[in-house]
């Protein structure tokens, strides 16, 4: 069993001006430390509020820790490249209807990370986005088309597919299944799962619900004002 | 609240320090001969700004600094008259195009507003005399007040001193200044109510649409009911809000007609002084205007955070 | 909101009424430009004599519209000596200055303020002599200077004056505009504050109106001297609200916010002449506007090239459009009204008599565009100045000659006129039909700059020697003579081409009477009437 | 970036495709847009319409009526002035200097303003606030007044006038892209192509300009009014003193002083300038309400 994730003493402050001269710290979270092994599912839970949002940022490299590393494979994360680090660590948005570029074709959509974070060629961009598509089960057809006319399921896959066409070892799922009724959140969970199977993917999954969150993961972890108060193997 | 006003104060001071670079650099730029380095120099000019020796100017040798407040009094007077024409009817017109959003009568409307925004302001200003014969009015084409009423500079706002004025005249002096503000006022009107119709629209169709008003219907609320209970609140804001940010170029306009209407306002004090050659009044005016504007804006965002805490405007960058 | 509404509504109800009393005793003339300052002595444009002479001050003796002769003012009666070489003023008694916010007399006007308001003029040494920026040259120019060696005091109301000149051009001096009593009082006040240049900008005179206050490019107030000693004028408050566009001050005068205004509009003056609610007073002003041609130029140096331009431009389109007829087409820069008038000289302005030869000439001259240099404003009498500069472009390109106009400010003007870097110069010349040597000597001296008035810079010794006799000469024959031989030359030399006369038009409401106008020292207010009420 | 083309076996309409589908069922609009490309064609062969040279003049036909008036001419569509020249042509070369001026003042800011406006937006911290200070700063100056020192500065000329309006406009197009940019990157979409490695100047480039087509063009329909209406109060004031060629706002003044003789002098411009501004006024209302139609 591969270590693929390790954090340790993570920390993220940040200063909230409260007038003109005078300034007023605010701890995001931290220190945390957890791992992530490979295959494996994580879930985080905690009130809104508790900084599951900024921890998952910091991981997923949309902001920058104050304090403490991420160790991706035993390496910190800080001494990757942006490109290997985006290529490493996807994340699927809760709302893919605001996720994805109005104005934008779905096979721009996927087509984008392959062209900046890969040198792959046009012939090998094009079959690695038919075979992303083949594993959400989405036709080849929709390639063409803008999210306006997909149905909100369609869009889920888009978002999954998005993530999965660099072929990352970690997918961040930022409460995904919120905003779906149950006949559809099952084909979305068999669908994760299927691909885990299939990819060997490690998952974090950011979930308010109990059950679910049992019911997929390996590990839950919940936090509280920024702290890990419980860290749980199902 | 106070943390709010203190960042507001703070953001004031540091663009009026700019802008007190850009007159220097103005100033600096005029006068030809520095006998001091450029960092000694501005904190000269400053401490001369600050004393209030704002220069004298080379026409007729009166201080620049009464003149250009004076001027700025006229504009402002005449701009709040434009100001209050304007949104008592704009209001209104706004809130029935946007009730009927896309009938017969917001289009009428709607036309009227863009109409009334195509209008090039000099032009309409020098057509108005025009217009008002056409009318049979006799308003007074030009100039503040009649130069029969003698009103003494106290406060610098005409209005006012007029009614200092009572025991010579009545109030024939006050009806004068407030005749010699109609035509000008609905020129500059134009602008503000186009504005303000576009901006009401715009709000009551968004408010209208918005389920807490659904609700409001369903509780068995009348229309009117709904707009005095709701609608006002929720527009006002951000129709002050949007023309707090075209304070500069309702100035620019403010400008163009007190000069072809000469109503002694800022934009004929420029013009006369340029034309002069009393180029120093620039400065001033980029300290007094601009200065102006910016106090006024801060103000405004001041007074909305207190009366509508909820709509935190923050178009400046902290 | 609706109160707003309501309370609009009231204000346009009621303005329509008029306080009566006021409206009855104050009077809005509209001029069309500001005095420069108020003392006659120093500027002679038309604005700042409209604005005093008449006014704030009173001279010695003044003439009679009518008949010309000279009238007692301040001067009683006058005796002169038999050799014509001194004159004798008795003084009127009793006579008070201005009593205003900034001046209260203890005494009245006696012998002490006529040799100070003379000397001021004449000595140098005089401690107000050169305050002002604007009298560095002017006072050389009075006639006064030279026609006066000193003047005594007898007693408080005798005051005797040696004369270098006959006593008829003495008193003839002694009517024009500049020749104003001050108080010496108020100087010596002034002196002792350390403000002497007020005595300029805040006036004390001994006239019908006393000032009250002046701001720049607006209005200036006066208000009726109480103690007049020729009686109260009827109206209170005389304004005089400054309206630089003359068709601005044409719709004022129809909305009724000028009573009396200078130079309408030259379009509407018909339409005014017709209308019976209205009277229009025309007078001759003796102005001439004229082109100078700069003979320092290498472009214009042939007196030919000169004379070619000069049958170009056509006079009567210029009077035709620009003033609609309302001026006088003249060949010499004197009117036809003056003494001095040379009557037999030629029409220049005839386009038809130029030859293909002239053309040869012109094509060989001017290699370069002309520059034609104009001011920006006509500080009068709304000349157009820049409209008759087109036309005398439109007349050049006719016959293939390029030129380039510039329209100056009066800073860039004087810079210009200054570096000689221009060809012709359109300009007005203000006359002087007493006394046309204060017309030749600036335009046509030696001494005189291009923008005291040489603007052709012209300088001949046989000029100048034919100026100075007109100076020594006292016999009127000979002066005669001696000017018609000066206008002859300019023509002959083609060094200014005279293009029209331009008459001066003031236009008052029906119900205004007694309002007098003089060309040499302006409107006069004092006898001034308002009928019922507008 | 034409990632497109790899797809293209069945063409799906594209977003700019199907807003242009539904402006063309806007009559106004689209009359307008034939009104402006009219005043285009005026621009390009001003020198082929008009019948006289606009400064020549004509001393035998001073201040013509219009032609369809009595005492007018058919020689002269619309009169003449007090110099006899022919107010038709100087008309159209008025209009070909100040829609011409107003046109490259509209093109140089938005030029200007979308690349600094970008810039704006992706500085950092310190840098950033001086230039949002230097901005608000700039912002409390009128345009007059701006545009009246760059003229005391650089002297009066046609020229001087375009580039003072010019500088005058940048800050507030710049102020104006800046919010937008400003709200746009907030959206979520933004932070996911932000993961997919994008940087920011090619987001805003790539991402967020089509996106923000809406407000850019009332942006840009507000400067080219600025700008238009700039122009001719300069001119009409005085400023860009001219020789050669005449413009809009120079002509009115020009022929103020004639307004109660022959009203059409200054009749003519006025309305010409209104219809300019209307038109393009209306055609941005057009376009604004196709794009909000078609997101819809």
């Amino acid at each position: 069993m591969q270590t693929l994730l390790n954090i340790s003493n993570l920390c993220k402050n940040y200063r909230r001006s409260t007038g003109f001269f005078t300034s007023r710290q605010i701890i995001a979270f931290g220190p945390v430390n957890f791992t992530l092994e490979r295959g494996k599912t994580l879930a985080l839970m905690g009130k809104s509020g508790s900084g599951k949002s900024a921890l998952i940022e910091a991981i997923a490299g949309i902001t920058k820790p104050t304090f403490g590393e991420i160790y991706f494979k035993g390496r910190p994360l800080s001494t990757l490249s942006k490109k290997d680090r985006h290529k490493s660590i996807r994340m699927i948005f809760n709302d893919p209807i605001h996720s994805l570029n109005a104005k934008a074709t779905i096979g721009t959509t996927l087509l984008l990370p392959l062209k900046l974070n890969t040198n792959l060629l046009a012939i090998e961009q094009k079959r690695q986005i038919k075979d992303v598509m083949k594993l959400v089960n989405l036709s080849s057809d929709y390639l063409n088309y803008y999210p306006n006319i997909l149905s909100i399921y369609q869009l889920h896959q888009v978002a999954i597919a998005r993530a999965m066409i660099l072929n990352p070892e970690i997918i961040i799922a930022d409460e995904v299944l919120a905003t779906l009724d149950i006949s559809l959140r099952f084909k979305i969970i068999n669908l994760l799962l299927t691909i885990q199977e299939k990819r060997n993917i490690s998952y974090i999954f950011i979930s308010h619900n109990i059950k679910l969150a049992r019911h997929l993961s390996d590990n839950i972890i919940v936090l509280n004002n920024g702290l890990i108060i419980k860290n749980t193997p199902v | 609240m106070l943390n709010y006003i203190m960042r507001r104060l703070g953001l004031f001071i540091s663009t009026a320090f700019i802008l007190t670079l850009i007159a220097y650099a103005l100033h600096y730029w005029l006068n030809q001969s520095h006998s001091q380095p450029i960092i000694n120099g501005y904190i000269t000019y400053m401490i001369q700004i600050l004393k209030g020796n704002w220069g004298i100017s080379i026409i007729d040798h009166q201080p620049i600094l009464a003149k250009g407040l004076k001027s700025l009094a006229s504009t402002l007077e005449l701009s709040i008259f434009a100001f209050i024409g304007a949104l008592t009817l704009a209001i209104p017109l706004g809130i029935i195009a946007g009730i009927y959003r896309n009938g017969q009568i917001d289009y009428l409307i709607m036309s009227t507003a863009i109409i009334a925004l195509a209008l090039p302001v000099f032009w309409v200003a020098i057509m108005m005399p025009t217009v008002s014969n056409i009318f049979h009015l006799t308003l007074p084409i030009d100039g503040q007040i009649s130069p029969i009423y003698e009103v003494k500079n106290v406060t610098g706002f005409m209005l006012i001193d007029s009614l200092f004025t009572t025991g010579t005249y009545h109030f024939e002096a006050f009806y004068s200044r407030v005749r010699h503000l109609i035509l000008p006022s609905i020129v500059l009107s134009l602008f503000i109510f186009a504005e303000t119709i576009r901006l009401t629209r715009h709000s009551i169709s968004m408010v209208m649409k918005s389920n807490y008003i659904n609700a409001a219907y369903s509780k068995g609320l009348s229309t009117v009911q709904i707009l005095r209970s709701h609608v006002f609140k929720n527009i006002y804001p951000s129709i002050i809000h949007d023309l707090r940010s075209n304070l500069s170029t309702l100035f620019s306009f403010a400008m163009t007609v007190d000069i072809v209407f000469k109503s002694k306002g800022s934009g004929q004090w420029l013009l006369t002084s340029i034309h002069e050659g009393d180029y120093i009044v620039l400065p001033t005016a980029i300290l007094i205007i601009g200065g102006f504007i910016l106090l006024s804006s801060i103000l405004i965002d001041i007074l909305l955070m207190l009366t509508s805490p909820t709509k935190r405007i923050t178009l400046y960058v902290d | 909101m609706r109160i707003i509404l309501i309370l609009i509504y009231f204000f346009l109800l009621t303005a329509c009424q008029g306080n009566e009393s006021t409206l009855k005793h104050s009077l809005v003339y509209c001029p069309e430009g500001n005095p420069k300052l108020f003392n006659p002595q120093l500027v002679d444009d038309v604005a700042t004599i409209d604005a005093t002479t008449n006014q704030l001050y009173n001279r010695l003796v003044k003439r009679d519209q009518m008949n010309q002769k000279i009238l007692p003012d301040l001067a009683t009666h006058w005796i002169q000596n038999k050799n014509e070489n001194s004159i004798t003023f008795f003084l009127r008694k009793n006579i008070a200055f201005h009593h205003t916010a900034y001046f209260s007399p203890t005494r009245n006007f006696n012998a002490d303020d006529v040799i100070f308001s003379f000397n001021r003029m004449l000595k140098t040494t005089n401690p107000f002599h050169a305050i002002c920026p604007l009298s560095d040259n002017y006072f050389f120019n009075h006639p006064f200077y030279n026609s006066v060696k000193t003047i005594i005091k007898i007693d408080d109301y005798t005051v005797k004056f040696l004369l270098r000149s006959k006593v008829q051009y003495f008193l003839d001096n002694l009517t024009d505009n500049y020749s104003i009593i001050l108080s010496k009082e108020y100087a010596q006040q002034l002196l002792a504050k350390g403000t002497p240049k007020n005595i300029d900008y805040f006036p004390i005179g001994t006239g019908p109106y006393k000032f009250k206050s002046f701001s720049r490019n607006n209005l200036i107030r006066y208000q009726a001297n109480t103690k007049y000693w020729q009686g109260k004028p009827s109206i209170d408050n005389l304004i005089y609200s400054v309206t630089p566009q003359s068709i601005q001050r044409y719709a004022k005068l129809l909305s009724g916010k000028c009573e009396v205004i200078i130079y309408p509009s030259p379009t509407q003056i018909k339409k005014i002449s017709k209308d019976k609610s209205y009277r229009l007073s025309m007078n001759s002003t003796y102005n001439i506007i004229l082109l100078a041609f700069n003979t320092k130029r290498t472009a214009l140096k042939n007196k030919n090239v000169r004379h070619i331009l000069s049958q170009v431009i056509d006079k009567k389109q210029i009077n035709s459009t620009i003033f609609f007829n309302t001026a006088e087409v003249v060949n010499s820069i004197l009117t036809p009204d003056s003494w001095a008038f040379a009557p037999n000289l030629r029409r220049v302005d005839d386009p038809s008599k130029i030859t293909k030869k002239d053309l040869a000439l012109l094509r060989h001259n001017v290699s370069k565009p002309l520059i034609i240099l104009a001011p920006k404003k006509g500080a009068e009498f709304d000349p157009l100045f820049k409209t008759i500069a087109k036309i005398i472009k439109y007349n050049f390109d006719k016959i293939g000659v390029q030129s380039k106009i510039f329209i100056l400010g009066h800073i860039d003007l004087h810079k210009r006129l200054n570096s000689g870097h221009y060809d012709l110069y359109l300009t007005r010349l203000k006359g002087n039909p007493y006394h046309p040597i204060n017309m030749f000597i600036p335009i046509l001296s030696c001494d005189s700059k291009a923008v005291e008035g040489n603007s052709a810079r012209w300088c001949n010794r046989k000029t100048q020697k034919l100026l100075n006799n007109i100076l020594t000469s006292s016999r009127l024959k000979q002066k005669k003579q001696k000017y018609h031989q000066l206008q002859k030359l300019i023509q002959r030399e083609y060094l200014y081409l005279p293009i029209v006369h331009v008459l001066r038009f003031d236009v008052m409401q029906a119900n205004i009477s007694g309002i007098s106008l003089n060309p040499l020292t302006g409107i006069n207010f004092f006898n001034v009437k308002k009928q019922g009420s507008h | 970036m034409s990632i497109n083309d790899e797809f293209d076996k069945k063409q799906i309409r594209t977003p700019l495709h199907y807003i242009f589908q539904i402006f063309k069922k806007k009559v106004a609009a689209i009359i307008a847009v034939w009104i402006i490309c009219t005043f285009l064609f005026i621009i390009i062969f001003a020198d082929f319409i008009v019948s006289h040279s606009p400064s020549e003049q004509n001393m035998n036909a001073l201040l013509l009526p219009p032609y369809w008036l009595k005492g007018g001419n058919t020689a002269y569509l619309l009169g003449t002035d007090e110099l006899g020249r022919d107010n038709f042509s100087r008309l159209i070369m008025g209009i070909q200097r100040t829609l011409a001026g107003a046109l490259i003042i509209t093109a140089v800011v938005s030029f200007f303003g979308l690349i600094l406006g970008a810039l704006a937006s992706s500085l950092k911290n310190f840098k950033a606030s001086i230039l949002h200070h230097l901005l608000d700063s700039l912002l409390t100056i009128p345009i007059l007044l701006t545009a009246l020192i760059f003229i005391v500065i650089f002297g009066s000329s046609f020229q001087n006038c375009l580039y003072a309006i010019a500088i005058s406009l940048l800050p507030q197009f710049i102020r104006s892209i800046f919010l937008s940019i400003e709200t746009e990157m907030a959206k979520p979409y933004i932070v996911a192509l932000k993961i997919d490695s994008m940087s920011d100047l090619q987001l805003v480039k790539n991402v967020i300009y089509p996106n923000i087509l809406e407000p850019l063009v009332t942006i840009i329909n507000r400067v080219f009014t600025m700008a238009i209406i700039e122009i001719t109060t300069l001119g009409f004031l005085g400023f860009g003193v001219q020789t050669k060629g005449t413009e809009l706002g120079a002509i009115i003044a020009n022929n103020f002083e004639f307004m109660y003789l022959s009203p059409i002098l200054v009749l003519a411009p006025g309305i010409t300038l209104f219809i300019i501004i209307f038109s393009f006024n209306v055609v941005a209302e057009g376009i604004r309400h196709a794009i909000i139609e078609a997101e819809q």
